[in-house]
């Protein structure tokens, strides 16, 4: 998509009605994407949104774009036929932490070492919401939940670690508390060009409540959040505190008095290498300690979709656009009279 | 009445006339025809000794039909019985259908070999052998006590042997090549004794080879080297006795190239996208026997063929679903394992109603089965393997150049219908060849395609309102191209409303379920009335589906010719039937259904026509002969 | 000649009699029946009022069946008519089968459930209902032009309404709970309503709140308040006249508990490897509606029980192989989407020819189709849902408590004849509840369990050898469990022979294929002849499989004693089929087969017994209810 | 498995022809596997081979213990399954670089993060070799196969990077020409607890010869090898001559002369922060430069069967060994006289 329209909040909403339990963090990141929408300047009629099946994943029913709401698990990779097929379009993929990284884990890690063209929002809110209630790949040892009476004994997935090993070029993180940062975080991940993946610390009120409260309310923020902000020094807490260091290879917070402002990371998203993100990915194993939100790493790398369209171009130059007939007589042929 | 009329044409593609012809001889030097086997070690080349054989034959003008038999392993240990590979090639003077029933001649370059082949080759056949390779060891590991070159037990034979490897060395010695490297063409000499002997043009060969070997002339060099040796061996070793010819065969006029079902089946493909207008994007992860066809395709992105590869089967159909939904022809193919895996994504696309095609080159099962030979048992799980009620169209190839007419149709329901359809292939299919007569482009089906591209309902305020499972009047709901302006919409895998919401509504629920299945019915409308083949007052009919097709047709062709009265059915479309199939199928006294698999077709005859079907089945990996169908068939009519 | 006794127990678990008695009126105090329907939005609470109604009355001693709906949303926007969640209980004297076909009492907790409910109400039935809720913008939300309270359009019920909510909060004021959280327990108060209008025993129901918010004070406070002033402003309102009582039934004697069928089918897996005497492993992934026996089966790790949430349904029924293979009962439990996936692997399953149990517990589908809604529309992918040729058992489970029995059932099967079995249950089965009488520990069928610990065979030179596909009469493989000294062997999905090796071998092939598919059908000898019910001289079949059993029991009870001769069979095993049901089916002159699919099994037995069933099929996400049910057989019978 | 016994490689050895191609890596492979258990010392009926489908897959075959041939990408699963239900046997699992990381990626990553007790042997020869041919996840970009006559456009994984990400506790890496090597490392993940991979340079001389020859021929290991010993500075090349600094998070090859011995970062597989291990795996995006080797990373942390087997003693120490009729009377009952 080239061209931008200008288009208001409304235009992005559609006639269904939101049939999230009341006070799910969902409903904040709805609001956060339709209004990035409209500062994105994208076409409602140019935009799909694909998804799986989960609370999340019901998403699509709710803008008014193009939508399929598909299987659990598998909104990757009919977007990335999708995408494929129509270049044109602007893809977006929605799915919760069990659709994207439990059943659709490998469609997922696949979709990012292959940076197809699509914008991709993990709502992470550590729980399977739809099915009432089970631990899913992101949720904390020792979580008791219905299928997981005596605790969860599964050791979770950092989604931030896990798309970084997997090659992935644009990685973000935000939450559904911050609607601002949410907004930037959806525009510059459908800015970028390829595959983009922002997980969204999302609260389900009803089956995980406050499973970030630790980090994302108010009065936490400040000394909970680490805002990366490229080409800054890493630094959080009251009037900058706090900062991090990479002390041999592995992300440390310090006190920002103790080591002096020069002494801290300076964050840059567009590092080649992806180890000092993966390193900052490392920071908080659980939402309670400092935790970074921001864009991790956003790199340019050949885009899938581009390079096939341009393997067509060139075959279609060196060969003359395909003759059927040609095509027929290819393999040696003999006349019978 | 029910119309039987004789011999007709009664699929797409090519027509198949009732000539074969077992009951004459091989002993004069003109022969109708001969059916060659050639059979060595995997590493000894066969494969390629049989394609040169059947590509110079067909540039002959014989009519043709091969079965490549190759281990699964890439390359199983050499000398045992289980690294034989063998290639068969039926050559003949007259339009035939089948790879024939056992060789007339086996060329043998190694024990094993031959222990594994003999028991084919006809009484008094012909046997080609390599004598070097005839050594202990190799005797040993293909299980013989004694060597069947000395001890007598080849004597009911025409045995030709010739010291192969040594010979080739010799020719090769003056080249340049190393003794080692030089070995490896023995294959050509080979080849050069069977063309003496039959009589092939050499010309093409040469060319063939040059072609094939570009750039490496020492290995251009020992090939010709071995080939022209093992032609001059052929002459000079007093073999004039066992020469024989095969003249070309009268058939149709046109242009000829000899064809696989993979490759057909990719062409066909690309035709169809090119009569729909539309681009094919093929979404599928390799699996044998099906991985050609992407290979194919893949080679094709100037037609604007995009393929991808994906990480498994389910991002494969997947992806071909989402291609599908953007206003591609969305294709996915695959074999059995994989068509279990696409179960659930096939679901969504019938609830969706996407166009999508979905390619089962079927092989042996159940599980990984047997990869590398044939068997034509997913037909159930094609019906009837997705959860709750999720009927979709499925049609079947039968030969190898059939398979490019197969893909056109396929295209054509899913396309026109907006459904996915399931196009049933097998390995002998994928893999032999067959001489087809080249269509004219200008001959092939057209496909219609229409998008959706403005309302196409009036709301309740007597503005434009659009419903994207509106349906036309064949139960056809529209294709709405995402970027349509104005005609944003959602679709999904929960029930819906005709507005392609989410519909819990019971009575809803109960007419999507029972329209999508009249939909499904209702392409039997597009679909010719099946006319039989065979005599108008037979009272047996011999009911196929899939390769089947030119065994049946020999086996019918044979009995109908010993004065049986007989007709033959060749069912291409198993879902929905033709339109007449239930008024033909209930005018016979029995119906016969052979099939490879323990009887599913027969199984779903019998639940829709409550005809007491005799089921005829195979389950070796292996066509029927036309031999053993006649046995068969004759049992299921006295039984 | 075949056997037909009248009125006989023909499967496991709870003996079915005759005796649902729609003719009989409810104008009187003394009822014999009563179905309550408890209807409001989805936070109100309606499936715990329910259920403790439900539980009052089985501790009463009534029979009953109970029928749970709610939306597929978690939470769907309050008001509305998604929003609604239902609760449907019948309560009776005697013995029943159905949650009844229209209810004779609505407690309506707002607009919505009034205007989605009420057209399934009796005529002149009883209407309680909220008025509280009744103000502009729920009617609104509902759709209502004008307050059906007013506008005289309940005329032909019977209409109690009570302020709840104002009642409820004013109950609440003295005890520190504040208003909003007060108006929560209103539901208690609609309960109170109820009970005392049915003379529900109150003692229970007080015990049980206080033991289900035990630590939380308040809400026990509210709630009992809430439920006291329900009964306290029945008994002043002067609704003496409304009040009813339904006696205990007469049941066999026994201790009672009542269950739904997700419950039962764990605790029959549990008992199942109790009997068997290993242990039970769980692999699975969650989905609706077979997500509670992975929360069941997770609570009793001290049996033994492990179970495994997997990362997909795939990995669930891998890992529960790997256990069966290790020498568990390897066990996954999903719905149609998932059984869709586990296909491949079910496959590999057939081919290794390990225990292993498949439960489905079936939705509305195609595709992810209607999760909270039932259906039995996966009976063909059980059946056929895998490539190749890969037979595998089918059991169905027919109530609520017979899933226990069905979970012994499919486990003796898949442990004695080494084999994966899919047991089918369903959403209406799996959350409904009966009254279940408990059998003794010691009554439970034996399941026998043999591993092989010594060679079971002598090989060439004598010297003990063996073979892990060696098979006893009954075609059945041993097991041998990894860490068997001396047994160490491969297996894998490729065809093998007898040593479990791989075999490309084309007669092991067939040979493999057809042993399967007899080890299979072998199986029907250890399944008891079926013996129908009804009359002995009946002409007409009832024919069903699944959670249809009450209603189709109820329905020919009806048509029985309105004279009509008529036998019922209800089919446990859907694969191999009892032994003599050949025999029995074409010995009636007319079979219907009721199902909630488009005739699923209808299909299958027309392919096997060439016999023109009538089928009759509801596809709506609901039972049959009784009613219906005459009608439609009635209809089949004309026809 | 706590017992050792004594045996020969003879005793590994299953009665099958071996069949791969002649020259095949997986030759080598086999054998130092088999070295490898009688090294270990483990009872060949107490050992067994999971493997799913192609050519490395075929590997439980020729191994005179269990064994399961079972599926494509399928065997992580299964194996997880017989390691729960059995923890007194070896589990190993076996495949190829399609089956583990195309098909089988999502059951290998969350095999890794659930830390069960299994010793993962992926044999990498970047190919697709059983199905003769076509470009594999780890094939690299520009790679023409028949699949991909003008090339593929997949960016490859690297496996290392993605199981640090998946939260491997153990990864190491060796190749299919050093067979001391290879045993040394088949007996480090053999006794690590927990899930472990291996990832193995193989060589398919048929369909992609030499995709290693670059470093792991004779004569260019010393320069292209960077061996990995715990505790010791990473340091290759003639007399050590280059080694290896962590700098600003990211891996660098250095010339040891230019910065001193001291300088050189020492390696410590039991960092419990993954992110030195991950900045290693980045040091090779193709076998054309430097390549570590060795134990990327060894930590303990809790196994999977060992929790599930305490929760079971737990219940049973809790609420006594199950018993079937109390199960049963465990809903409100009543009596019918
Ligand atoms: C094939 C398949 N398996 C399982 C399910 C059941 N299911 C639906 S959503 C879901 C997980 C929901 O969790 P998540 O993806 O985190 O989304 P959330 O509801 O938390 O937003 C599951 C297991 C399904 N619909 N399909
Ligand atoms: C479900 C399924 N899909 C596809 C295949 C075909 N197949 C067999 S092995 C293989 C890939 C082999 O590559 P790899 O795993 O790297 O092993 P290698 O042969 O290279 O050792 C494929 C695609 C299959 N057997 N089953
Ligand atoms: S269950 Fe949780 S995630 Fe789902 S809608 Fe409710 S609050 Fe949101
Ligand atoms: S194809 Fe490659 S990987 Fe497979 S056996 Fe041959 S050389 Fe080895
Ligand atoms: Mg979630
Ligand atoms: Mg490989």
């Amino acid at each position: 998509m080239t061209e931008t329209i200008t288009t208001t909040r409304k235009d992005w909403v559609s006639n269904q009605e939101v049939r999230w339990c009341p006070g799910c963090g969902d409903y904040g990141i709805l609001m956060a994407v339709q209004m990035a929408m409209t500062e994105i300047g994208s076409d409602p009629d140019k935009t799909a949104f694909v998804s799986g099946i989960g609370c999340a994943a019901r998403f699509p029913y709710y803008m008014n774009t193009y939508g399929m709401h598909s299987i659990h698990g598998r909104s990757p990779a009919i977007a990335s036929g999708l995408a494929l097929a129509r270049p044109d379009l602007d893809v977006w993929v929605v799915g919760g932490d069990g659709d994207m990284l439990s059943i659709g884990g490998n469609h997922l890690i696949h979709a990012m070492r292959r940076n197809v063209n699509l914008t991709i929002l993990l709502f992470n809110n550590r729980i399977y919401g739809l099915t009432k209630g089970q631990y899913s790949p992101t949720s904390e040892e020792g979580k008791i939940t219905k299928s997981s009476p005596m605790g969860s004994i599964d050791h979770p997935f950092n989604p931030i670690s896990l798309v970084l090993g997997a090659e992935a070029s644009f990685v973000g993180r935000t939450h559904d508390m911050d609607r601002k940062h949410m907004i930037d975080m959806f525009k510059r991940a459908h800015d970028h060009k390829g595959s983009s993946v922002v997980e969204i610390f999302q609260n389900c009120n009803v089956f995980n409540n406050g499973a970030y409260g630790d980090i994302t309310s108010n009065d936490r923020r400040e000394e909970m959040i680490i805002d990366l902000h490229d080409g800054e020094p890493i630094r959080f807490g009251h009037d900058g505190s706090h900062g991090v260091i990479i002390d041999h290879g592995v992300a440390k917070i310090v006190e920002t008095a103790d080591v002096g402002v020069d002494a801290l990371t300076v964050h840059h998203h567009d590092n080649p290498d992806p180890s000092v993100a993966f390193a900052l990915s490392r920071l908080a194993s659980n939402p309670d300690a400092p935790t970074p939100m921001g864009v991790f790493r956003s790199v340019e790398r050949p885009v899938y979709g581009d390079v096939l369209e341009a393997q067509l171009e060139k075959a279609t130059a060196d060969k003359g656009p395909g003759d059927l007939n040609t095509l027929l007589h290819s393999l040696p042929t003999w006349e019978v009279g | 009445m029910v119309t039987r009329p004789n011999d007709a044409k009664y699929v797409d593609g090519k027509e198949i006339l009732v000539t074969d012809t077992d009951e004459r001889t091989s002993e004069i030097p003109e022969v109708e025809r001969i059916i060659v086997r050639f059979a060595g070690d995997s590493g000894d080349g066969m494969q390629l000794t049989g394609d040169r054989f059947t590509a110079a034959s067909a540039l002959f003008g014989n009519d043709l039909a091969t079965l490549p038999e190759y281990p699964a392993e890439i390359r199983a240990p050499a000398g045992t019985l289980a690294g034989v590979s063998a290639f068969q090639v039926h050559i003949a003077d007259h339009d035939i259908n089948t790879p024939g029933d056992s060789p007339s001649v086996l060329v043998a370059m190694n024990p094993a070999a031959l222990k594994a082949d003999l028991p084919k080759v006809v009484e008094h056949g012909t046997l080609i052998i390599n004598s070097d390779a005839f050594d202990e060891r190799n005797l040993k590991k293909a299980g013989y006590e004694s060597n069947p070159l000395e001890d007598g037990s080849l004597a009911g034979y025409q045995v030709i042997t010739a010291p192969m490897t040594e010979l080739t060395k010799e020719a090769c010695k003056d080249l340049g090549v190393k003794p080692r490297d030089a070995e490896r063409s023995k294959n050509f000499f080979a080849l050069g004794m069977v063309s003496w002997l039959y009589s092939r043009p050499t010309k093409g060969t040469y060319d063939w080879i040059e072609q094939k070997f570009k750039g490496k002339d020492l290995v251009i060099a020992a090939n010709m080297a071995a080939f022209k040796a093992g032609d001059v061996y052929a002459e000079n070793a007093d073999l004039w006795a066992s020469r024989r010819v095969v003249r070309p065969a009268k058939l149709d006029p046109g242009t000829y190239t000899n064809i696989n079902g993979n490759t057909a089946l990719s062409w066909g493909l690309i035709a169809a996208s090119k009569q729909a207008g539309i681009p094919l994007f093929l979404g599928s992860y390799p699996i044998t026997p099906a991985t050609d066809i992407l290979h194919e395709l893949a080679k094709h992105k100037n037609f604007g063929v995009r393929t991808f590869q994906a990480e498994d089967e389910i991002a494969g159909v997947g992806s071909a679903l989402g291609a599908s939904y953007g206003g591609h022809i969305g294709v996915t193919t695959t074999s059995g394992p994989g068509l279990a895996l696409k179960a659930e994504t096939i679901g969504l696309a019938v609830s969706l109603e996407l166009p999508l095609v979905i390619v089962d080159v079927q092989r042996g099962g159940p599980s990984t089965g047997l990869p590398t030979k044939t068997e034509a048992s997913d037909l159930m799980i094609a019906l009837h393997g997705r959860h709750g009620e999720a009927p979709l169209p499925v049609v079947a190839s039968s030969t190898p150049a059939d398979c490019f007419f197969a893909a056109i149709e396929a295209v054509r329901i899913a396309v026109e219908y907006h459904t996915p359809v399931i196009l049933l292939s097998d390995g002998y299919l994928g893999n032999g060849t067959e001489p087809w007569r080249l269509p004219s482009v200008d001959d092939l089906p057209p496909i219609k395609v229409e998008y959706l591209t403005e309302p196409n309902n009036v709301g309740v305020e007597g503005a434009p309102d659009f419903m994207p499972y509106l349906r036309d009047e064949t139960l056809t709901r529209p294709w709405i191209l995402p970027g349509t302006p104005g005609l944003a919409h959602r679709i999904g895998g929960i029930e819906k409303d005709d507005t392609g919401n989410i519909s819990y509504d019971p009575e809803n629920h109960e007419r999507m379920v029972r329209t999508r299945d009249a939909h499904i019915a209702k392409i039997a409308e597009s679909i010719p009335p099946i006319v039989p083949r065979g005599d108008v007052d037979a009272d047996v009919l011999v009911l196929g589906w899939g390769s089947t097709r030119g065994a049946i047709t020999a086996a019918v062709g044979r009995m109908r010719r010993k004065g049986r009265k007989m007709a033959q059915i060749h069912l291409r479309h198993l879902n929905p039937y033709p339109p007449n199939l239930a008024e033909l199928i209930k005018s016979y006294d029995k119906v016969i259904v052979p099939e490879m698999n323990l009887g599913q077709l027969a199984h779903e005859l019998r639940a829709e026509f409550l005809i007491d079907i005799k089921s005829i089945t195979k389950i070796m990996g292996q066509p029927f002969t036309p031999a053993e169908l006649v046995e068969r068939i004759e049992g299921a009519i006295d039984d």
